[in-house]
């Protein structure tokens, strides 16, 4: 075990996994050293294996994803960059109507180990365009998956296993926790895409949550605690497939259910999540499921309207208050 | 057999196929939509005579043509226009999808432009591993306007791909004529703006299709990187079937129809005595029972088990 | 009162607002005479207001937005025509990047009266990538609006108001409604954006729907009927915003909801509704809401295996059985 | 004015602008991204030279010194780079999202050549009103790779719109060199996959640049179409504000230095006689004096209510 952050934890999934299979290689905008991407997430990776298989490219996202596409059914792993998920808008003819259906509508004479890798978040005054969370739009389309990793471990386990699924795979980074620090293991370890992750029990409410906001989960479930809830804290990790039996066993515990993601209320996972407790746990529930997300704006620049809009663990404590009447003791 | 009567036979059938499947959609047995490629027969069959079987091809809507010279077996080809289990997509795809892996097809494509940054992926594919394919991409004078025309040629031509983007002129996307479309008078032209080699070509004329075609995958396998080719052709029929042409400029069409590639290099064939109505009547019988039979295969298949519905979404 | 075609009330309600209004004007592929569109909902428009404002365009949709985005914003009221909203994906960093935004991101210096007009939906074997309903997506923009009529008389109602409307528009047709009847008013008659339609009371359960839907919930209704099940049925009409109050005041009525689209079930509009419901209505509901949609699938060409795939009145009936397990005597 | 002295000074401005704000941002007091345009004064002078206030202008990332020379007012600019109530934007849109709708700045765009398209759109406005307004679009040699550009320009070519295409070909694109992202050698030279004029001019010669920027201008105003132009310029400093510039080739970036468009002028009016350094100095002093209560109105100015954050989403 080493202590590394989330943006070294993702250069080390493509590294070992460049290592290990020549046919995995990784294009995208600006990702050449010296300049190593705009977040460095692959800053070394062409001084290691050549400009053959770290690849700058023209801005051209759709070419990007669709060469990456052609590379995918010809034998290659590629790593398609996309700098930020906004950009991925231009790539998405490409992602949903291709790549998510080349296989299918094939009848199956192709595969597709393509992983898209892009970041989304705001926090930085980044505006409008630069830091929309849309991995909803992705989780809608039959023939994607869809990975958030919210940890260092976790970044490194699932873009290895990403890299690895024949599949194509959206991954979706958050560009303010590069730099967070974690635990991650010395060994080969390939995590399980679509196995979500109970990283805090608890008995009152379930927080179900994924990316950054889980870390604010963490931060609510703190400050609840002192108030006598214990909160139990899912981390989906994949957004689809979405893991609803870890849910569900939660909620069968807890009776209920908080949903918090960076991504807009209004059409986000949190109605999918919703729906499916409804359906398959409603004589579980015991209050109404509460959503924790942004504020249906475009992100602002100003950096204090940006906290307006954007939600923090405040509203999840909030949330979880309101189906919670009254605070009780501490149960555990 | 002469190349030029294997030119011949090949753009015959395409026709004859092509014919056959009008009367199968007008008597309503096929789903879907059809796109005919009816007039610009000598295309397919030119650039194909340059690749081998192991290439790469992309295709567009209007892409029977291009199968078929590429290969593609005609069984699996009609049952997959007939939705059949036996069909080369196992009836998911459809004319407009159609994909034979084993013949290096890598697809049809219902978006319009999408097949070239795909086609640009897989020359990369080809280039790193060093495998000597080399990869076509058709898509027509419409197609030349999308965002993806200009990013994946880019791409090619900066990393040096082994791809040949085939530009079918045939004058209309949909009912909008390519004047209407575009303001250079040349698509090859678009090649400047990627510091590539445009070049044009009849493509009326087979053999100066092949013969450009062979050149451009010369340089390709060699390393040279990516060349465009306009081929100048015309649709003779509709947009799609049922499309009742309203908008077509008659004298326009009555010029083109005279340059019909099959008439041409029939006419070629006879002067230099290789071919007479004997012979066009035996390739035409051969040709009819090739099609009759796939035909017959096909309606004879079974149609998918519904239960196939959610296969081949995930590996 | 006249029973004209959907497409025909749709070319009415362009007709009509390009005599109005010299600043409406319509761009798209191929939409000119004669062929006068795919779908032939502009045929006779260049004839009768000429080709300056009956535009056909280039196989270019992202120039198509981007355009008609820069003319709405300089004083005209463009209406931009997508072949297929499979094809908006070319287009959709203009209309949710540009045109959803730039309202806001200017601080309120422009507006944006802009339609995206396009249609979605299968039944044709028009295969993978020529039906998708992906209205979700746009739903989830903050700044857009999404109108989906499933009538004649509310496609020409709806698109006058959306042509009037000064904010962009995603206005989406169905493909195979363009030949379905209906009254349609003489009058000037211009529909309220974001407005259900009750289209049939009922109290046993509601049906909330939407577009070409909306006709197979009326099956499923009549085929209730007979069992002694009575249904409320809600047309959305808008699907952004969403029109929860009426659906709250119905299932304060009736008690058990299902929502029906055609759009693959899993991060449908169908979840966004049922997370409304729960919060708002939590103690109204008596049973699990039922989500009604297609399955998570790309569209296959085979007419039987489309068949597979999408949803029809028989999924309605069985949904809304699921959730009153026994049939009761007719109650209205 | 003497007309030279006249580009000179907005030169200057430009310059003394992107310094203070620099300086700025080193020390903290704005939100966001910074990206410099020092190096490419004499193409913002220039090609502004040739517009009127009525005139459209589309900028990008780097487009301070656009809008400045377009005649924005600096103090609702640097009000906008702070996130004040004050700014054009209210404080929404910063530096990546400026604009100005009286003096026709219709906004940078933080989605690279995602103006191009708009452009078209508001030069059809025009056309269709006859309002005699032409429009700019600026952008990048790197904006020239994607599909926007290659959408956007065609289609203002086929509808004879009066807009400018304007490439400042800087030689990155990020960090990567232009020789590295595209293969042809002038960006100019993709004008010809449109049927429009391609021009290529010097864009550390504010003269030259003004010169070509009216010839546009003037065709498109007659209603003669679009021209594209591209204007070769170096961007001095690196891609934003804390950018390590490791790519950077010294040998190139050291000739391009000597080509600084505002020494060259300098130069040019000494010579002429037209400027010493008491003209000069006097010229700094009012340009800063300009900037600095620009800035004190902006530090001065009330951050926006909370309550705001909803307002201007819909009208
Ligand atoms: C991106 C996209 N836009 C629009 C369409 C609808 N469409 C199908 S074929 C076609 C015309 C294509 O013209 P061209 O590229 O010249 O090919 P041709 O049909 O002439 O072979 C159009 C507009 C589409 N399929 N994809
Ligand atoms: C569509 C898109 N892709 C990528 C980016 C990230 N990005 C911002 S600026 C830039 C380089 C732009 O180069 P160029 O067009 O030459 O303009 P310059 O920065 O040199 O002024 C890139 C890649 C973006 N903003 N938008
Ligand atoms: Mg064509
Ligand atoms: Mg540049």
């Amino acid at each position: 075990m080493r202590t590394i952050r989330y943006r070294d934890a993702l250069r080390e999934a493509i590294r070992e996994e460049m290592t290990r299979d020549t046919s995995v290689f990784i294009m995208g905008e600006d990702i050449e050293d010296p300049f190593g991407g705009s977040y460095k997430v692959t800053k070394g990776l062409s001084t290691e294996f050549g400009k053959e298989r770290v690849r700058n490219t023209p801005i051209s996202e759709l070419a990007i994803a669709g060469a990456a596409l052609g590379a995918a059914i010809t034998g290659m792993r590629p790593i398609a960059e996309i700098m930020y998920l906004d950009f991925t808008t231009l790539s998405i003819d490409q992602i949903v109507n291709q790549a998510a259906k080349i296989r299918y509508m094939s009848g199956g004479q192709v595969q597709v180990p393509l992983v898209i890798r892009t970041q989304e978040g705001s926090g930085n005054s980044s505006g409008a365009q630069h830091g929309q969370c849309l991995e909803a739009w992705y989780a809608h389309i039959p023939g994607l998956k869809v990975v958030m990793p919210a940890t260092p471990a976790d970044a490194k386990g699932l873009l290895k296993a990403s890299i690895r699924e024949d599949n194509p795979v959206v991954f979706i980074e958050n560009k303010m926790l590069y730099n967070i620090k974690g635990e991650v293991s010395d060994k080969d370890e390939v995590l399980g895409i679509g196995k979500a992750n109970i990283i805090r029990e608890g008995q009152d409410v379930t927080i179900v949550s994924y990316s950054r906001m889980v870390h604010e989960s963490i931060k609510a479930a703190d400050s609840l605690l002192e108030e006598g809830i214990s909160a139990e804290i899912i981390d989906l990790r994949t957004i689809a497939p979405l893991d609803i039996d870890t849910i569900l066993r939660s909620v069968a515990k807890t009776h209920r259910l908080v949903i918090a993601h960076e991504a807009v209320v209004n059409g986000g996972i949190g109605g999918e999540v919703a729906a499916r407790v409804i359906k398959e746990g409603f004589d579980e529930l015991d209050a109404p499921i509460e959503r924790v997300g942004s504020k249906a704006s475009p992100l602002p620049f100003s950096p204090l309207l940006e906290k307006e809009i954007v939600c923090d663990f405040n509203d999840i404590v909030t949330a979880v208050q309101s189906i919670i009447p009254n605070a009780k003791e501490v149960t555990i | 057999m002469n190349e030029q009567i294997c030119f011949y036979r090949q753009m015959l059938r395409i026709r004859q196929f092509e014919q056959k499947a009008i009367s199968l959609f007008e008597k309503g047995e096929l789903p879907g939509f059809l796109h005919s490629c009816i007039g610009q027969e000598a295309v397919a069959v030119g650039v194909c005579s340059a690749l081998e079987k192991k290439d790469y091809l992309f295709t567009t809507h209007r892409g029977h043509g291009h199968v078929l010279a590429k290969g593609m077996d005609m069984k699996r080809m009609v049952s997959e226009l007939y939705a059949k289990s036996t069909g080369s997509n196992r009836g998911k795809g459809g004319s407009m999808h159609i994909m034979d892996v084993s013949v290096g097809v890598l697809g049809a494509n219902g978006v319009v432009g999408a097949g070239i940054p795909m086609a640009s992926g897989t020359a990369l594919s080809s280039k790193m591993k060093k495998d000597g394919r080399v990869t076509v991409a058709f898509f027509g004078d419409g197609a030349s306007n999308t965002g993806a025309f200009h990013e994946g040629i880019n791409l090619a031509a900066v990393w040096g791909l082994p791809t040949i983007f085939l530009c079918e002129n045939n004058k209309f996307s949909e009912s909008t004529s390519v004047k209407n479309h575009q303001r250079v008078e040349r698509i090859s032209e678009r090649a400047k703006a990627f510091g590539i080699p445009g070049i044009h070509v009849d493509g009326m004329d087979v053999e100066a299709v092949a013969k450009a075609a062979a050149n451009s995958v010369v340089r390709a396998r060699n390393g040279e990187g990516p060349t465009l080719i306009e081929a100048d052709t015309y649709r003779f029929l509709g947009h799609y079937l049922g499309d009742q042409v309203e908008y077509r400029n008659e004298d326009e069409h009555a010029e083109w129809v005279l340059k019909d590639p099959i008439v041409q290099i029939e006419k070629h064939l006879e002067q230099a005595g290789l071919l007479n109505e004997e012979l066009k009547k035996n390739l035409i019988q051969e040709i009819d029972a090739e099609i009759d039979n796939a035909v017959d295969y096909a309606v004879n298949s079974a149609d998918p088990h519904p239960n196939e519905a959610m296969d081949h979404i995930f590996v």
